[in-house]
């Protein structure tokens, strides 16, 4: 991604110099970079930017996360703050109050962190690894699709359908984990399969 | 959108209809605002309550929920009636001319072949008149009276402002005034844009809703034109995405349709989708139906699939019914007829309507998988919330899989947004703890069931075990080797025809775009209309080159729009039979003599002259179609039916109950309320400070819209001796809920057919998780019944009651 | 569209805005510091959709802890400003006499930033309050006492003073990112340009096309409030009914300093300390004409005498 | 209570010279509380008042402090206060002899008091720093209370506590007037002071500045 370009072209786009000069222009004179008692240090010097696009809905603002750590270096990187990506066409770095909050969704206390089992009559989750909740699913979804699965029809046409389990896919996951949910789901000759695209 | 959000700014009237952009869409809302500042562009808003979009807008007119066919089709009356038409590109752009079979007729609500038995129709006359010659029958003069143009003019005629405004309980004098504000645009060089979104398809009629506005932007000249077009302002980040990928029960990507169990081989299936042009000359774009298809088949099962075995076309599953939407999902699990459920980042407690039944249903599961970056109520529907979820966990034997996945920050790819754009994004943080990315998720599940299947064997393994998995890494496919996939990519050598010599295609390599795709099996594509987003030339949707000449706010260079980058749909309709722009000012693309160029990529072939090929060419006859030729199930016109709960009884058809074609299960039926049990007319809504049901987990967001509250009108807090700020019951046939009471001037008694009709405005976003403050939503009232095309639910319009209680003790 | 704010860098920029360029300090008499460009925040009420995302930008931004208060039959929340909620959209349903028509209207609330503030007027602790030469007003944590007296001094209702902390917030228009060449994040974030930031000068002109489009549009009265009461403000609003800021949820109308605090810290502070000095010298003068009053050997002896004249 | 000396008869002792007893030690505690406290409120006050005082407050440990304290210390004072109205009211009611006394200020000025009528225990000029006392002090604790956001912001509108800060800051510049006399008058008319410290006076004072409540004290044994 080119900043440079797309600063440039922007600044074409608006049809005005003026967001160099308006913001630029509260240039305060050239005193020595000291900062007022009254006045924080700016929080985002030295930080690593990623541009993302907001979650939430389909006008798909542009935004720019700021993290400590810089995760295509291979740190751990912990995003500290997220705002609206000026050069975005469609957003021009605005966001709403959803958007603007994105920093409190990434680190909120209701995040998932753990695979957990809730055991048939149990008033609890128990938290177990990767492994056995994934061989878990596998067997659960082959038992029910050895038993269930419909191969012909009455009629003796070939259906090769499996109705017993369902799939309700996300909306908000990228086209790339959409596609291999959708290899996945319809290899196993699943029908009932649907998105949110209703509701 | 058949447009884009950055081209709102060139039109010089918005129609927010159906839907609150300034509430659901505030960013993208601002270029309604640019176009109101910069071009003198006017605001129209018709919405059942006075909402932040209409606090901006140049007129605001009210409207009861479930209404808008009238109001529109009424409308579509006063334009015909005023001749504001636009009369060439009627003409010559919409199947006005066409002549439609003699069977066909509407009378009481009811179009011909309806079977009350099945609620469905027998659409056979539902047709246009072929000649011999294998093309439509026209008739240019609009002379005949079985052409559509007539058919679509006594359709509407009984919509007068009378009519529409004792249906809608619109006032007369407003009708007149939007009507006035419209009809203007149907000049050349005035344009409308429609912005709709839930407010239109969340009916049992919703699909028709849509056709309505659709029918009468054609009727104006507004499709295909800046600043013009049929704006769906979509819901999540990624919904055009999902859908575009055919993550539903009968699609294909790229809106390619999975075979029904009727169509018992592939030559069967592909009879019906040869879509031969109907016009002489026209290009019909869906006669490349088969290479989309058979490359699709080689992204899917690889090497599997082979000319021998039909492209592996017994590897898809064949449908008994027309889908298996949610609302048949839970229908089959509500009678214990399924055992699985995987929800992948989805709540469908809280989401879907009538949630006892919902509850009832995922209760009867066996297993319950789901996949979240944050908690849901759907993963903790068994665990007692008090009087907010109210069940005995040890009553319920459903054994719950919970799965932590990463949200946006930690993941990286592409995202569709309502304008088609494809915008890569890249990762920027560690996930927490164990947190996975859902690609990897799906990509263990898969191969772990493929591992079972290849040790114990089992039902049809062939269509897992040979699923074509090319990912270095199989555990991680990485998004870059997916969206190559998705790209698609040449899979043997294609000589060139003219010089065998040259190679056309070369194996291994990314294709440049679906024109190359085959149906011999060298290509594969795992979504045709997405081709072009990742060639040889590299990753498309990751660039950011914000240029924009002429301010027409396309952006060809930023990102990747589908198909082939277009960023204004039928695009080739904003230019006269000459192939010159209707409005000059207002040029997108332009034909100079020997081909189409101009600001966006054409919607049309490059040579194509304009006076011979139509400018929809996805449709065999190149025109737009103003009678849909029985592709809707519920009529070929749309026409007003009230919602299957409504205040008043239909007064253009009082016999029909509801729209007679949707499909309701049965005890839902018995499940509807009346008017005399329930008064109120309802509607559901979402908040501009939340999102639907993820920003409760969100401090900030919490905090600017803490507690689940309804809103209603200051008549109906008198009658009822409600007060702001106090508490009340709402409930309806399927449930009750408790929230605080906003009394507003924004909401207003209608009065329609004579009759006082009090609205009840009930937001979602509240649950039992999150830090927002507990709460119910609307859906534990929503009736469980779907739009007859879609089966979107009907939660815009619905009955309740309403009384004032104690509050809570705390 | 109004030229937008650009993005933050992260590579480190030198604060452009100092001690250097203060223009008043609270308690304290300073040189008037170096001038700089004059900024302003404009708020367009009439582009305004209520959304809060400046609400929310502004806590996320200031790293603001705002409580999850209750629904109160309105959709102004919180209901008041905090000491973490700096700024706060407030929601006026009002019917236009002359049309008959609802006007929902919506407006930020949140510092004005005074040329002339009365908070720093009335503040005692020196350096608690300053005023830069740009038109920020800002509150210097280090140095506030918590006394409210910013709160009395304020005629727009403003400071808030934290209990716990003992201490006054206000919103600092995010002095922060403006001395590094940015807005404010409210400006950054509004999505309908309702908000808009630049130099004063610039952001009266832009009010005035916004004005005429208003005009346009039907709203005769539509203005510009920037208040000469106190000597204009550097967060200004159009309105489209400027002849009635009050509808606004009682914006005021012509808002000045109280004259009660105007005497309170004006000639109250000066004639209080004149006439207790006076009443001290008076004292020190009576002493040195007429020396101490003292009890003579005489006296002594007649209250002997009368004191044994008693006991006898 | 008994003073020094060798015999002793009621308040009057005798020797050379003769000792009056004028306050008990409870009186003199009191006193001593409220006069503290009086000063405490004066220098926090003055430091919150004027600019160039503030840094009077570093004797409270910072603005922060002394805005703290200050109010509590001036409930101290009130109690204090109201103690020695309680004791005193009685002796400071209005007489005659009062305004005949008030009537010749050139005397009371220059100190020729034997011009002037006899004066019981207070002469009228005590009388009124005492009653201005009392009047300012209720006005010091009613505005007081209602700056003092910690436990009563809510009670009062910010109109309210504009008037408030005025019409203290008014009452605290006039209370600090009449102290600047009441100590003036305690230093200018020697041998007062020792009434507060060993509680007695000398007779000679007493003869000199309160004849006619020597003689009540003389006649009452």
């Amino acid at each position: 991604m080119n900043m440079e370009l797309s600063r440039r072209h922007f600044l074409k786009g608006v049809g005005a110099g003026l967001a160099g000069t308006t913001v630029g222009a509260l240039g305060f004179g050239d005193v020595e970079s000291a900062y007022a008692a009254s006045i924080r240090p700016f929080r985002l010097a030295n930080l690593t930017e990623t541009r993302n696009t907001c979650p939430y809905c389909s006008v798909a603002c542009g935004i720019v996360m700021y993290s400590k750590g810089d995760l295509k270096k291979g740190d751990k990187a912990e995003i500290v703050h997220i705002e609206g990506d000026a050069d975005h066409p469609t957003n021009r770095g605005t966001l709403c109050p959803k958007g603007s909050a994105l920093l409190d969704f990434v680190h909120a206390e209701t995040r998932l962190k753990y695979p957990m089992i809730r055991k048939p009559g149990s008033d609890k989750f128990e938290r177990v690894s990767w492994d056995f909740a994934l061989d878990r699913i596998a067997r659960l979804l082959k038992e029910d699709r050895d038993r269930n699965f419909i191969a012909r029809n009455n009629d003796g046409t070939t259906v090769n359908r499996w109705v017993t389990t369902g799939f309700l896919a996300a909306s908000a996951t990228t086209n790339e984990t959409a596609f291999v949910t959708y290899k996945a789901v319809r290899s196993a000759g699943m029908l009932v399969f649907d998105n949110q695209a209703r509701v | 959108m058949t447009n884009a959000w950055t081209d709102i700014r060139n039109t010089d009237l918005v129609v927010i209809m159906g839907g609150n952009a300034a509430e659901a869409h505030p960013c993208g809302f601002k270029w309604v605002t640019e176009a109101k500042a910069n071009r003198g562009a006017k605001l129209i808003v018709v919405d059942p309550r006075y909402t932040r979009s209409a606090s901006v807008a140049d007129f605001y007119a009210p409207i009861r929920p479930g209404t808008d066919i009238a109001f529109l089709l009424g409308v579509i009356n006063y334009c015909i009636q005023n001749d504001k038409v636009q009369w060439d590109y009627v003409k010559a752009f919409t199947s006005a001319p066409y002549l439609v079979k003699a069977g066909f007729k509407y009378e009481d609500g009811l179009f011909d072949g309806y079977d009350e038995s099945k609620r469905d129709y027998n659409r056979s006359n539902w047709d246009l008149q072929i000649g011999p010659d294998g093309a439509v029958m026209v008739d240019e003069t609009l002379q005949d009276p079985r052409c559509v143009w007539n058919l679509l003019k006594a359709h509407v005629a009984q919509y007068t402002p009378d009519m529409v405004s004792r249906i809608c309980g619109t006032p007369k004098d407003k009708f007149l005034k939007v009507c006035d504000m419209i009809a203007m645009t149907s000049a050349k060089d005035k344009v409308m844009t429609s912005m709709y979104a839930l407010g239109w398809t969340q009916h049992s009629k919703g699909s028709q809703n849509i056709r309505a506005m659709a029918m009468l932007q054609l009727i104006l000249g507004n499709i295909g034109v800046r600043g013009g077009g049929m704006n769906a302002l979509r819901g999540h980040s990624n919904i055009q995405g999902l859908t575009d990928i055919g993550l539903m029960s009968n699609l294909i990507p790229g809106y390619l349709t999975l075979p029904n169990e009727r169509e018992t081989t592939f030559d069967t299936y592909m009879a019906t989708r040869g879509f031969k042009p109907l016009r002489p000359g026209q290009m019909s774009y869906w006669q490349n139906y088969r290479k989309f298809f058979v490359s699709f088949q080689k992204a899917m099962w690889g090497s599997a699939a082979t000319l021998e075995n039909n492209w592996a076309y017994d590897y898809l599953p064949k449908l008994d019914v027309p889908a298996y939407d949610v609302l048949r999902a839970f229908e089959l699990m509500h009678q214990g007829k399924m055992n699985g459920y995987i929800c992948q980042g989805f709540n469908p407690l809280l989401s879907f309507p009538n949630r006892k039944k919902l509850t009832v249903a995922l209760s009867k599961l066996k297993f319950l998988v789901t996949m979240d970056p944050l908690e849901t109520e759907t993963s903790r529907f068994w665990e007692n919330h008090g009087e907010h979820n109210d069940v005995d966990p040890s009553k319920i034997q459903t054994e719950v899989i919970q799965l932590p996945s990463t949200c946006f920050a930690e993941d990286e790819g592409a995202l569709v947004n309502s304008g088609r754009w494809l915008q890569w994004h890249w990762a920027g943080a560690t996930p927490p703890a164990e947190a996975k990315a859902d690609a990897w998720i799906m990509a263990q599940i898969h191969l772990r069931l493929k591992e079972l299947y290849q040790k114990e064997g089992g039902a049809y393994a062939d269509p897992i075990v040979n699923l074509h998995w090319p990912y270095k890494d199989k555990n991680d496919p990485k998004p870059e080797e997916i969206a190559k996939e998705l790209n698609g990519y040449v899979v043997e050598n294609v000589a060139d025809p003219n010089d065998s010599s040259k190679m056309l295609l070369q194996k291994g390599k990314q294709v440049p775009g679906f024109a190359v795709l085959r149906d011999d099996g060298s290509t594969a594509c795992g979504n045709w209309i997405y081709s072009g987003c990742f060639t040889e030339a590299g990753n498309a949707m990751a660039r950011r080159d914000n240029s924009d000449p002429d301010d027409a706010g396309t952006y060809l260079k930023w990102a990747f729009a589908w198909p082939a980058n277009r960023r204004i749909l039928y695009n080739r309709a904003s230019a006269d039979l000459n192939g010159k722009p209707w409005d000059p000012s207002r040029k997108l693309i332009e034909w100079d003599g020997s081909k189409w160029s101009g600001y966006d990529v054409p919607d049309i072939a490059p040579a194509a002259k304009p006076d011979v090929v139509g400018p929809f060419i996805m449709n065999p006859e190149g025109t737009a179609r103003l009678f849909t030729r029985g592709m809707m199930r519920d009529g070929p016109f749309p026409t007003h039916y009230e919602p299957f709960e409504s205040p008043v009884t239909n007064v253009v058809a009082p016999k029909v109950r509801g729209n007679p074609a949707a499909r309701v299960f049965r005890g839902d039926m018995e499940q509807f309320g009346d008017s005399k049990e329930f008064p109120y007319a309802a509607t559901s809504y979402r908040l501009t400070e939340h999102f639907h049901f993820w920003t409760k987990h969100v401090q900030p967001n919490a905090v600017v819209q803490p507690e689940f509250f309804v809103e209603i009108s200051e008549e109906l807090a008198k009658e009822k001796g409600i007060t702001s700020g106090g508490w009340v019951r709402v409930w309806s046939k399927r449930g009750s809920v408790k929230a605080k009471a906003v009394v507003t001037k924004r909401i207003k008694p209608l009065i329609c057919d004579g009759k006082t009709v009090h609205v009840v405005g009930i937001p979602l976003h509240w649950g039992f998780t999150g830090v927002a403050r507990k709460g119910f939503g609307p859906n534990s009232l929503t009736p469980y019944v779907g739009d007859a095309n879609i089966e979107t639910p009907e939660y815009k319009a619905f009955l309740v009651d309403i009384e004032p209680i104690a509050g809570p003790v705390a | 569209m109004y030229p937008p704010l650009p993005n933050p860098s992260v590579s480190p920029v030198a604060a452009k805005l100092s001690d250097k360029n203060l223009m008043r300090r609270s308690a304290s008499t300073i040189p008037q510091g170096e001038p700089v460009q004059q900024v302003a925040k404009l708020i367009d009420t009439s582009k305004c959709i209520g959304c809060k995302a400046c609400q929310t930008a502004c806590l996320e931004w200031n790293n603001l802890k705002e409580e999850v208060g209750f629904n109160t039959g309105s959709l102004t929340n919180p209901h008041d400003l905090t000491t973490a909620s700096w700024t706060l959209m407030r929601f006026t349903e009002w019917v236009n006499p002359e049309t008959d028509n609802l006007e929902w209207l919506i407006r930020k609330d949140g510092c004005m930033h005074c040329a002339d503030p009365g908070c720093l007027k009335a503040c005692p602790a020196p350096g608690a309050i300053v005023q830069y030469t740009n038109g920020i007003v800002d509150f210097v944590k280090e140095n506030c006492i918590g006394c409210g007296y910013c709160v009395k001094g304020c005629p727009f209702n403003i400071p808030r003073i934290s209990k716990a902390e003992g201490k006054a917030y206000k919103c600092t228009l995010c002095s922060d990112r403006v001395a590094v060449g940015q807005g404010p994040a409210c400006a950054k974030a509004c999505p309908t340009q309702a908000i808009v930031f630049g130099p004063k000068e610039d952001m009266k002109k832009h009010a005035e096309a916004r004005i005429k489009d208003l005009k346009s549009r039907g709203y005769k009265n539509a203005g510009l409030y920037d208040p000469p009461g106190v000597g204009g403000t550097h967060v200004m609003y159009v309105l489209h009914h400027a002849d009635k800021p009050e509808i606004y949820a009682g914006l005021p109308n012509n808002p000045t300093i109280s004259p009660l605090v105007e005497v309170w810290k004006g000639a109250v502070k000066y004639a209080g300390l004149a006439v207790m000095g006076a009443a001290a010298a008076i004292g020190v003068v009576h002493h040195l004409v007429n020396g101490p009053n003292r009890v003579s050997r005489e006296e002594e002896e007649a209250a002997k005498r009368l004191a044994e004249g008693e006991t006898k | 209570m008994s003073g020094a000396g060798p015999s002793t008869s009621g308040s009057v002792h005798r020797g050379d010279p003769v000792l009056v007893d004028r306050y008990t030690v409870g009186a003199r505690m009191n006193h001593w509380v409220t006069a503290t406290s009086l000063v405490l409120l004066a220098l926090s006050g003055l430091s919150l008042f004027h600019p160039s005082l503030f840094f009077l407050s570093s004797l409270f440990g910072g603005g922060s402090w002394t805005r703290v304290i200050h109010p509590w210390i001036g409930l101290v004072l009130f109690v204090g206060f109201l103690g020695l109205f309680l004791r005193f009211w009685k002796l400071n009611l209005w007489n005659r002899d009062d305004r005949k006394w008030l009537l010749s200020p050139r005397a009371i000025l220059t100190g020729h008091e034997e011009t002037l009528p006899e004066i019981g225990t207070y002469n009228a000029g005590q009388k009124l720093v005492f009653w201005q006392m009392s009047l300012l002090i209720i006005v010091l604790i009613v505005s007081g209370i209602a700056m003092w956001d910690e436990y009563f912001g809510s009670y009062f509108s910010i109109t309210q506590k504009r008037v408030a800060v005025l019409v203290h800051a008014v009452a605290a510049i006039g209370a600090i007037c009449v102290w600047i006399v009441h100590i003036y008058a305690a230093i200018w008319v020697r041998g007062t002071i020792s009434a507060m410290t060993r509680g007695q006076v000398t007779g000679g004072w007493a003869w000199r500045h309160h004849r006619k409540w020597l003689r009540n004290l003389v006649t009452k044994h």
